[in-house]
Parts: C-alpha cells; structure tokens; sequence
C-alpha cells in the first residue's frame, strides 16, 4: 500500500515544479552552445536547389500565411529564403494570407533589412531609385552600379542591396485570399493594383517582367494552418505553379503525401525544416553563419530527451502502482 | 530611450506576465489575455480597410466609376443586420452568397486537388530497377497501410473475417504509426515556440546571448 | 423570404460556381471575374460578426459591472482606438500603420509576443502530460508512443547519439506509414468536405441559418 | 503549358533590356541597323531582301517564314495558338518578336506580343500576357520579326490569322475530374434517396458509441455528474454539428437515468444550439420538468480562460465520466490531462488530426475522425446524414478498387514485364493545368 502510495504521490507532483524544470532545460542550452551538427534531408533540399537554380530573370511568392502564434517557427524559415532569394537576386513577391500574416511580412522584411544586424540587406524604397527607373535603368546590375557610381554605398554589416519593386515587393493581405491566387493565375496587378506602400505595380520593373503567376518560378507558402492548401488547389492545379511548404511541426506530418504525389516539390517542417534551411544557406556560402533556428536545436535535443524520460518515468509509475487497474471498463483504447 | 528600446521593454513585461501564468492566474495575465483580443480584431478592422475596403469599394464609388460595386457592397452590409432582432434574417443573405459561391468554386478543385491527385500517387509501382530494399518495403507498406486504413474507416460492413477484420486491424495500427509522428511533431512544435520566447528575452531583450 | 432565399442563393450560387469551371467559354468568365471582384467586398464585412459580437458581450459586462468588468475595457479600448488611429489620424507618431506609429507598436511589441507566449506555454503543458498522462494502456496507445518517440529523437541532432540508424528509420516512419495513414485520412476527410458541400448546397444541412431569428 | 510560358520571362527582359528599342518597334517596325539609317519603308511590303547594307557587307538574314494561327482549345476565346517558320539564321540570330495588331488598322497598331529567344520552340500561345488581351470574334494579323544580336530587325510578311479566337462550351481537359464530380454526386443522392424510402443501413458497430450507455450507467451508480464539452470552434464546423447531434442522444439518456449534466460553452451560438438540443433530449425522454437550465451555460470566449474554467469544474465536480466531441485545438491536452488525473472515465472524439494523438493517450475511448461524424448519424437517426455516410463508404470502396487493382498490376508487370499500371496511370492522369 505504502508503495502504491509513493506512486501516487509521485504522479501527483505539482505540476509547477515539471514547468520548472521543462524551462530550466531550454534555457541552459542557450548559455553554454554545443551546436551539433543536424544532417539535411531532402524534402528541404530540393526547396534549397530550386531557389539556388533562379536568377534575376526569374521571381518567386513568398506568402506570410502564419499568424504570430507560430511566429518562432514560421519566421526562421520565411527569413532564410527571403535571405536566400536576395542573395540570388531572384525578385521575391510577398503576399499574406491574413490581416495578421501582413504584420508578420512587414517584421520578417524588416529583420532581413536590419541594418544592425550583421549579413543584412539594404533596402532601396522605390521613390529613392525613381529618377534611374525614368532613365530606363530596370535591369539589376545596372541600377546597381548606377546607384553606387552616384556615391551610395553599403552599410557595414550590409552585404547586398534591394531594390523595392526590382528585387522585392511588399504586396500584402487581401481578404478570401484562394480567390486572390486564382485572380493572380491571369494577372498580379488586377488583384493588387498597388502594394502595401501605395506604390503602382503596374511601374514595377519586376511586374513587367512577371505579370501572372503563369510567370513565376516557384511559391512559398509559409503556414501555421491549412491556409497552404490554397496555394495547390487554387495555383498549383490551375496553372501547374510549382509550390513549396514551409510548415509548422505540428502540420507537418499532414502532408507528406502531396510530396510523394508530386503536388508540392519539398517541406520545411517546423524549427528543424528550418534549421536545415539555414544549414544549407552556410555551407554553400549563401550566408556567413547560421541563424535562430539553428541555434535552437541544442534546446530542441535537451526537451525531446526530457519529454520522453518523463513519459516512461510517468507509465512506470502509472503500471508499477497498479492505477491501471482502476478503471472498472473492459479496457479501451 | 528609442522607440525600439521601449517596444522590446513591453514585449518583455507581457512576454513575463503570460509565464505568470503557470504559476498561477493573476490580473496581470488576464489583462495580458483580454488586451490580445481587442488587438488582433482592431487591427484586421484597419487592414481590411486600408486594403479592401477603401481601394476597392469605397474609391471607386467616391470617384463615380464603379456603380456596379453597390451591389456586393450593400450586400455586405447586410451583415450588420445580424445585431438587430428583427432583420437578423437578412444577415442570411451574404452568408448565403459567400458560401454558396465558395463551396461551388471548391468542389471540382477539391476532388481534383485532394482526391484524384491523391489517388494518382497511391497507384504507385511499387519496384522499380535499382530501389533500394528499404524503399520497396516503405512503397510495400504505403500501398497497404493506405488500403487498411482505408478498410478501418469504412462503415458499411462488420469488421470480420480476412479483408475487413485483419484490414481494419492492420490500419488501425498504421494510423497509429502515423499519429506517432503526428504526435512527435507536435511535440517538437510546441518546443520550438518557446525557443522562439527564450531567444527573445535572452537575446533581445537581456543580450545575454547573440 | 427569410429562410427560402438564403437557400436558393446558396443552390444558384454553387451550382453555378461548379459549372463554371468545366466551362471555359468567355461568357462563364465574366461570371468568374465578377466573383473574383465582389466576392472580396462582401467577405470583408463579414469581420463585421466578429466585431459585433465583441463589442455586445463586453458592453453588457461593462454596463452591468460583472465580474472582471474593467478588463472588457482592455478589450473595447484597443478594439476600436486600433483602426481610429491607424486610419483617421494623419501620419504621424499617433496616426498611420507603419513604425513608428502606436498603432505599429499595438501590434508588434504587444500583440505579436502575447500570442507567441501564448502558444508556447504548450511547451510546458506537454511535459506535463508527458508525465502525468500519456499512458500506454493498449498495446494500439504503445505503438504511438513508440513511434512518437523514434520521431521525436530522429527529429534532433542529440538522436544521432542513438546510432545513424535512427534516423533513417523515423525518416521511413514518416515517409511511408505515417503517409499511408495521412493519405487514407485525406480521403475520408476530402469525401466528408465534398460531401457537407453538397448537403449545404442543396439545402440538406441547414446549421448555418441558425441563430438569426425565426 | 508551364515550360512555354516562362518563356516570357526571359523575352519580357529582353523588351526591358532595350527600352528604347522596344518602344521605336512598337511605333514603326524598321529595318535598319542603327536610328541614323531609319527609313521607314511602307511596313507590310518589307522583307529582307529589301535591305541595303550600308557599310561592309553585314549578314543578310533569312525573315522568319509563314505564320500558323488556330484558335486555342478549351479557352475563354482569349488565347491563339501560333506556329511559324523560324529564321534560318542561327549565327547572329538574336530573337524573334512577334507582332499583332487587329486586322486593317495601320502600322501604327502593332503590338510586341511577345519575343522568343533565339533557340525556343516558335510557337506560342499568345494572350496570356494581360497587357496584350486578345478579344473574343476579332480578326487579327501577325508577323513576325527576327533580331539579330547586333540590334538588325528584319521583318517576315504579314499575314492575316487563319483563326478567330472562339470560347468553347466544354474543358476537355477536365473530362476526369466530371466523371469524379458526377460519380459522387450520383452516390450522394442514391444513398439519400434510399434512405428516405425507408432503407436501413448497416452500419458497424463503434466502440466509443458503445461505451457512452456503459459510461452513463457508471456516473449514475456513483452518483457524479457528467460533463459534455461541445468543442470550441463555431457552429459551422463540421465537428460541432456531430458533436450536437450527440449531445442531444446523450441528454435523452442522461433523463432517463436522472444523472446531472454539465455543458460549458466556448462560443455564444453554439450554446444556444446546445441548450436546445439538450432540453430536446429532456423532451423525448419524456421528462422536461427534470431538466436543469443551469446545466448548460457560457463560460468564456477565450481559449485558455475557458479551459482553466473547465479544468476547475473537473476538479471541484468530480464528474464520473467526461465526453469532449468536437472541434478542438491545444486546448485537448489540457483538459484531457486534468480529467485523467481526476479518475473519470473519459470519451473523446475529433476530426482535428493533431489533436488526436494526445486524446488516444490519455482518454478511455477516442472516435477518431470521421468516426465522430458516422457516431452522430449513427446516433441521430437522420436518413439523410446515414445516407451520406453510405454514399461516402461507396466512394471509398472505387477509391480501394482502384488502389487494388494498382496493386495487382504491378505485380503483373514485375512478372511479365508488362506496362499495365503506366496504362492505368495514364488513365487516370489529368494535366497539372486546366
């Protein structure tokens, strides 16, 4: 009895002290980094060498589709293939899929272009590059070497300009947004005729160049819901626009099947889908070192340890006390 | 102090008066609780103007061009009408265009997208020249874990004798392979956010790591 | 009138949607594209429900100084200073959407790490469950667990500790049963969404014009 | 479809590239190597022969031949499909631009449709590009024009489409997804209408429906409440109107056997509908004056204050046993935890798929998907909603049919080196675009 006792006693701990220790082990990874090395696969992969593949001539929508409730694993992942894209000068589209999503593409643009932030990029707002636009400077490595012969010149932890309606635009949240990717599918700028900074897309160099989804590469969709759904049954099967995932943890699992039948081309699945990202990014020279996402695996491998100790400690206590024994019903599932 | 400064200064203070929580419910957490609520709807109020509203209803009326827009817009109107008792009826009417419409458009798209795509992919070969053995028992098991599962949630016929008693059995347990990974994953999500918390207070907040 | 109507809407609208697409001819198009424009307008009034609601349940709590009443405050206020300040006060460190504006602030220095926290104090709620509740009771809630476990170690560099093995085979855990099993969900899942399509199409499911009346 | 179209991207820089030059082409099309030597000669006429080299003899290239116009299929009538003759140059060859413009009207009309690179197919479906809009039932004309790589123009003859863009009545291309649509639809209505003639369906027995008399009878022995928890989404989810068809079976039998019934509600509508359904099922079970208004009620709209209210009931009301069917969020691991540590008995059920692990860990009975949804038909007794269930089975069977008869051709395939499954594949395979 005394032992059933001691079970009990043990299973009935106050919760806080497991919330201690649950904080405890996130919290001390951080201080003393260990960094072990994390092995890509190739659903991320193939999102990597896609966009590695694009140039100045191509583009590519990255949709904010998250909230900021999944912000700590859906940032990383839009923030290492904004990088990516503007590494590659592939001009990038951002779209969101909720009135919150438009917040989270405004901080994820302005993380990326944190001129504090060492590896950042410099963005050029499109009234500050209007007069080499008159003069009919559109194509990058002009207007790039227009705009420094005229005495601009990289910040210091800067490692790339960008040019707002050449290399990026912010387009932003529409409401009923699948009817919005299938308006896109013949033309981008009826459906946002200006972007979220009031400027007309219809100047845009990289809307001359892309004026449908029929003409772009490859679309992002960053989502903590089933928001990304909309991307393959409204683009995908109506144009055959390739689409990639980047998707919370617990959505993952979900959609493996549409890799396999071909409907998206990869998934980044959560802080580790993104870790890969950024491990990618590295080892190619894309970025000099890697990022959040990456420096939260060491937390992320001393949590899971914890979790799945507590639950064998909590099943011996469960059976060794005999409280499986309790219930009076034939035994369920 | 910056504008920034102090903006990471607040999120700090209800980033703590949320954890406040699991010690115990104080007022500093519910205020934290209800603030969010008023928040996130008066900002998706202003956005939804600022994008849909105003360029697209309210402007072309004002400069005369788009007459025709009176039409959606007065019946989005309607809605209102769900806070009067009398014509609450009428708020029935947008609900019924909206999802009507919506449910029209989705169908063909869903079964294309959802169910013939899928069905295309499970009809997969399952050798082909140089697979590895890993590969083929996988396919082996994709192709009858889809059909058990399948079998376990069909309801017409007792789950008995060879096909549907073993089907149904062996599905359940490839549905709980699944919700294994499922639960994994989920695990692993919830973890992450609050990694994504403790970068922030360690690091942008305290600067006691990069 | 009140019940009829809506329910014709709904049948005209979807049957009409679903034959527009097998229809490509420019007549079905203009259709389309007049969805396509008004569809926007009429769904962003229908943040007005949400709103509403809001807005009646806090005022009672106000008026009739419930319980907790001032905290309705903290709703109400930011509800409607929000889109007063974002849209109607000039650009400014008052008025205007971008930084640095208050209405900026709201949202990013204190909705966005409200929710955030929100969602990951689930960090700690599991672990707590870990502990306290996730039994195997059956050798079926053993099989979960179990693979939950592989995956959760193939998902971390600490698994590699636990030979390369282990990857690989929470990779084929999630490669090919876990997608059996998602795919066969999908299909259930798919037929169950085409089918509620079809059942409020056609008036059979009647739910959604509850709660506005007779 | 795909490959042809981002063809554009690289010949739309291209138009970019020169500004200048696309523009003069747009205006007057101009054989001639530089803006000095502009001579406009009368434009439908011209053709390479026609040029004087002015300095050293410079490659006089080949025009690109004749056009081939015909209306594209399964379109709004705004598209035409395009074949010509490339120029034969391959040297110095630049690109081709293709021209149109609405037939008899002047040079002035021409319109840079768009610009093939030198090395692309020379076909095209031209009207995708939205500033370029072909119009339903107009006669066009078409030339095409090669470039070469020192900015040489050299116009082909024009020539007047042999097409008229026409929309068509009927997507060929969807022929599939029709069948698809039609199938269900027709298994759908079947079902319903048997059904309503009075048909009675099996349907298998479920284990957690099975188990809510034995967990009702248990609370009444011990003389503890029952707890319903309705799920927290709204009532147009598909899971709360399940959960509300059973919630009504559930307070029927609850009346019968005179156990107290609690009911905390998340959002406002639903505890409307809630409460009727359970004073409907005092009703049937023929004793209204049992019925408790107090029994269900509106706790909080927000998650977690809701949560942390349910959690308290639990743990001050001891209910004997706790049912949470419906829609559920991150919510489940909480109230599931604290109701397993209170001893009850507990039935679960959802359609939220990453919800369910935590449920089927730490609940008694969990219906799992769509087994929720056949519980409430089960229990509800509706012939419509069993006869959907049954039309949902059929499809399922084709669906398994399908995947069988996969199967067995593989293996057929392996044995004889046949192709049979690439021809059922082929079948069934639609193209990625409409």
């Amino acid at each position: 009895m005394s032992a059933v006792n001691f079970w009990g006693k043990m299973l009935n701990v106050d919760r806080r002290w497991i919330f201690l220790l649950i904080g405890v082990v996130s919290i001390v990874p951080f201080l003393i980094p260990v960094g072990m090395p994390l092995t890509t696969t190739t659903e991320v992969e193939s999102i990597y060498d896609c966009i590695d593949s694009l140039g100045p001539e191509n583009a590519i929508f990255l949709a904010f589709d998250f909230d900021p409730g999944t912000d700590a694993e859906n940032m990383p992942m839009s923030v290492a293939v904004m990088r990516h894209a503007f590494f590659r000068h592939v001009p990038v589209f951002m779209t969101a899929y909720t009135p919150l999503g438009n917040g989270m593409m405004m901080s994820g643009f302005e993380y990326v272009t944190n001129q504090e932030l060492p590896g950042c990029y410099t963005p050029v707002d499109y009234a500050d590059w209007a007069t080499y636009r008159d003069a009919g400077i559109v194509d990058r490595d002009g207007l790039v070497a227009a705009w420094e012969a005229d005495g601009h010149s990289l910040p210091e932890n800067s490692v790339g300009w960008v040019f707002e309606g050449r290399d990026y635009a912010l387009l932003g949240y529409l409401p009923l947004f699948h009817l919005v990717i299938l308006g896109m599918t013949s033309s981008i700028e009826a459906q946002y005729p200006e972007d979220s900074h009031g400027n007309p897309l219809v100047e845009m160099p990289m809307l001359r160049e892309h004026k449908s989804l029929r003409e772009v590469d490859l679309a992002l969709t960053m989502a903590g819901s089933s928001a990304c759904m909309s991307w393959i049954i409204y683009g995908r099967e109506k144009i055959g626009l390739p689409i990639a995932f980047g998707v919370t943890a617990v959505m993952a699992t979900d959609y493996f099947p549409f890799i396999q039948s071909h409907q998206i081309i990869g998934q980044m699945g959560g802080l580790r889908g993104a870790a890969e990202y950024e491990v990618l990014m590295e080892r190619n020279g894309v970025s000099a070192t890697t990022d959040k996402a990456f420096t939260g695996m060491d937390v992320q491998s001393a949590a899971h340890l914890l979790i799945i100790l507590l639950i064998i400690m909590g099943n011996v206590a469960y059976f060794a006390g005999g409280f499986h024994k309790q219930h009076l019903m034939k035994s369920g599932r | 102090m910056s504008y920034d400064l102090i903006g990471i200064w607040v999120a700090a203070l209800f980033t703590l008066a949320i954890y406040s929580f699991l010690y115990k419910e104080n007022p500093l957490y519910r205020l934290a609780e209800h603030l969010v609520v008023g928040i996130s709807a008066g900002y998706s109020i202003a956005i939804t103007y600022d994008i849909v509203v105003g360029p697209k209803l309210v402007d072309p009326l004002i400069a005369g061009t788009g007459w025709v827009l009176l039409i959606p817009g007065i019946l989005g109107l309607l809605y209102i009408t769900r806070f009067m008792p009398n014509v609450a009826w009428l708020s029935r009417y947008p609900m019924a265009f909206i999802m009507g419409t919506s449910m029209g458009v989705g169908f063909p798209l869903t079964m294309k997208a959802e169910v013939l795509r899928q069905l295309e992919a499970a009809m997969a070969p399952i050798y082909a020249a140089g697979m590895p053995w890993h590969i083929v028992l996988g396919n082996l098991v994709m192709i009858f874990g889809t059909l058990a599962a399948l079998i376990y949630f069909f309801f017409s016929k007792p789950h008995k004798g060879i096909f549907f008693g073993t089907g149904s059995k062996v599905g359940i347990w490839v549905i709980m392979l699944g919700f294994g990974a499922t639960f994994g994953f989920t695990v692993m999500g919830r973890i992450s956010l609050l990694i994504g918390r403790i970068q922030f207070l360690l690091g942008d907040w305290l600067h006691l790591i990069k | 009138m009140k019940r009829t109507v809506p329910l014709i809407i709904v049948m005209v609208g979807g049957i009409l949607m679903m034959i527009q697409y097998f229809i490509p001819h420019q007549a079905s198009q203009a259709v389309f594209d007049y969805y396509t424009e008004w569809a926007p307008i009429v769904g962003a009034f229908a943040l007005v429900l949400g709103v509403g609601s809001l807005t009646r349940v806090h005022f009672h709590r106000i008026r009739r100084r419930s319980k907790n009443w001032p905290y309705s405050l903290a709703v109400l206020i930011p509800l409607y200073a929000m889109p007063i300040l974002g849209l109607m006060v000039p650009v400014s460190l008052w008025g205007g959407m971008e930084s640095p504006s208050i209405f900026h602030f709201l949202f990013m220095h204190i909705q966005v790490p409200i929710q955030s926290t929100m969602f990951s104090l689930l960090a700690f709620y599991i672990a707590s469950a870990a502990f306290r509740a996730f039994r195997a009771k059956s050798a079926l809630a053993t099989v979960l667990l179990g693979s939950a476990t592989i995956v959760m170690l193939a998902q971390v560099p600490i698994g590699e500790i636990f030979g390369p093995g282990l990857q690989d085979v929470g990779l084929w855990i999630l490669r090919f049963p876990n997608l059996a099993a998602k795919r066969a969900i999908q299909f259930g899942v798919g037929f169950g969404i085409l089918a509620t399509s079809l059942k409020i199409i056609f008036g059979v499911e009647r739910n959604w014009l509850g709660g506005a009346g007779e | 479809m795909r490959t042809s179209s981002t063809r554009y991207v690289p010949a739309a820089l291209v138009l970019l590239l020169f500004p200048a030059l696309s523009a003069a082409q747009a205006i007057e099309p101009v054989v001639a190597r530089d803006s000095v030597e502009n001579t406009t000669l009368p434009a439908d006429t011209i053709a390479s022969g026609t040029v004087e080299p002015q300095e050293e003899p410079a490659a006089v290239i080949d025009a690109p031949g004749a056009v081939t116009v015909t209306d594209s299929p399964n379109d709004a009538g705004d598209q035409l499909t395009l074949t010509f003759e490339p120029s034969t140059e391959t040297e110095t060859l630049f690109c081709h631009t293709v021209y149109r413009r609405i037939a008899g009207e002047g040079d002035e009309s021409w319109l840079p449709v768009s610009i093939i690179p030198a090395g692309d197919p020379s076909e095209l479906v031209d009207g995708l590009d939205p500033d370029y809009p072909i119009v339903p039932g107009v006669q066009y004309e078409y030339r095409i024009a090669v470039q070469t790589l020192d900015g040489l123009e050299v116009m082909g003859p024009v020539t007047p489409a042999q097409a008229v863009a026409e929309g068509e009545y009927y997507h060929t291309g969807k022929t599939r997804a029709l069948i698809a649509s039609s199938i269900f639809i027709f298994m759908i209505f079947y079902y319903f209408s048997r059904a309503q003639r009075g048909v009675q369906f099996y349907l298998r027995p479920i284990a957690g429906i099975e188990a809510i008399d034995e967990a009702i009878g248990r609370a009444t022995e011990m003389g503890k409440p029952i707890l319903y928890v309705p799920g927290l989404s709204s009532i147009s989810d598909v899971a709360t109107i399940a959960s509300l068809t059973v919630l009504s079976r559930v307070a029927k039998k609850i009346a019968q056997y005179q156990t107290r019934l609690i009911v905390p509600n998340r959002d406002p509508i639903v505890y409307t509908v809630a409460d009727e359904c359970v004073k409907q099922g005092y009703l049937e079970a023929g004793r209204p004056d049992a019925y408790d208004p107090e029994s269900v009620f509106f706790l909080t709209d927000s998650q977690f204050a809701y949560v942390a209210g349910v959690n308290g009931i639990m743990m001050r009301e001891k209910p004997a046993t706790n049912f949470y069917l419906g829609m559920f969020w991150a919510e489940s691991l909480l109230l599931a935890e604290t109701g397993s540590l209170s001893g009850a008995i507990q039935i679960a059920g959802t359609d939220a798929v990453t919800q369910l692990p935590f449920f089927i860990t730490t609940c008694d009975y969990t219906l799992i998907g769509e087994e929720l949804y056949a519980a409430s038909a089960y229990l509800g007794h509706e012939p419509k909603q069993i006869g959907a269930v049954k039309g949902q089975d059929a499809c399922k069977a084709i669906i398994m049919g399908f995947i069988t008869l996969a199967l067995v051709l593989t293996v057929v395939d392996l044995a004889a080196g046949t192709h049979t499954l690439d021809w059922l594949r082929q079948l069934m395979t639609m193209s990625v675009m409409d």
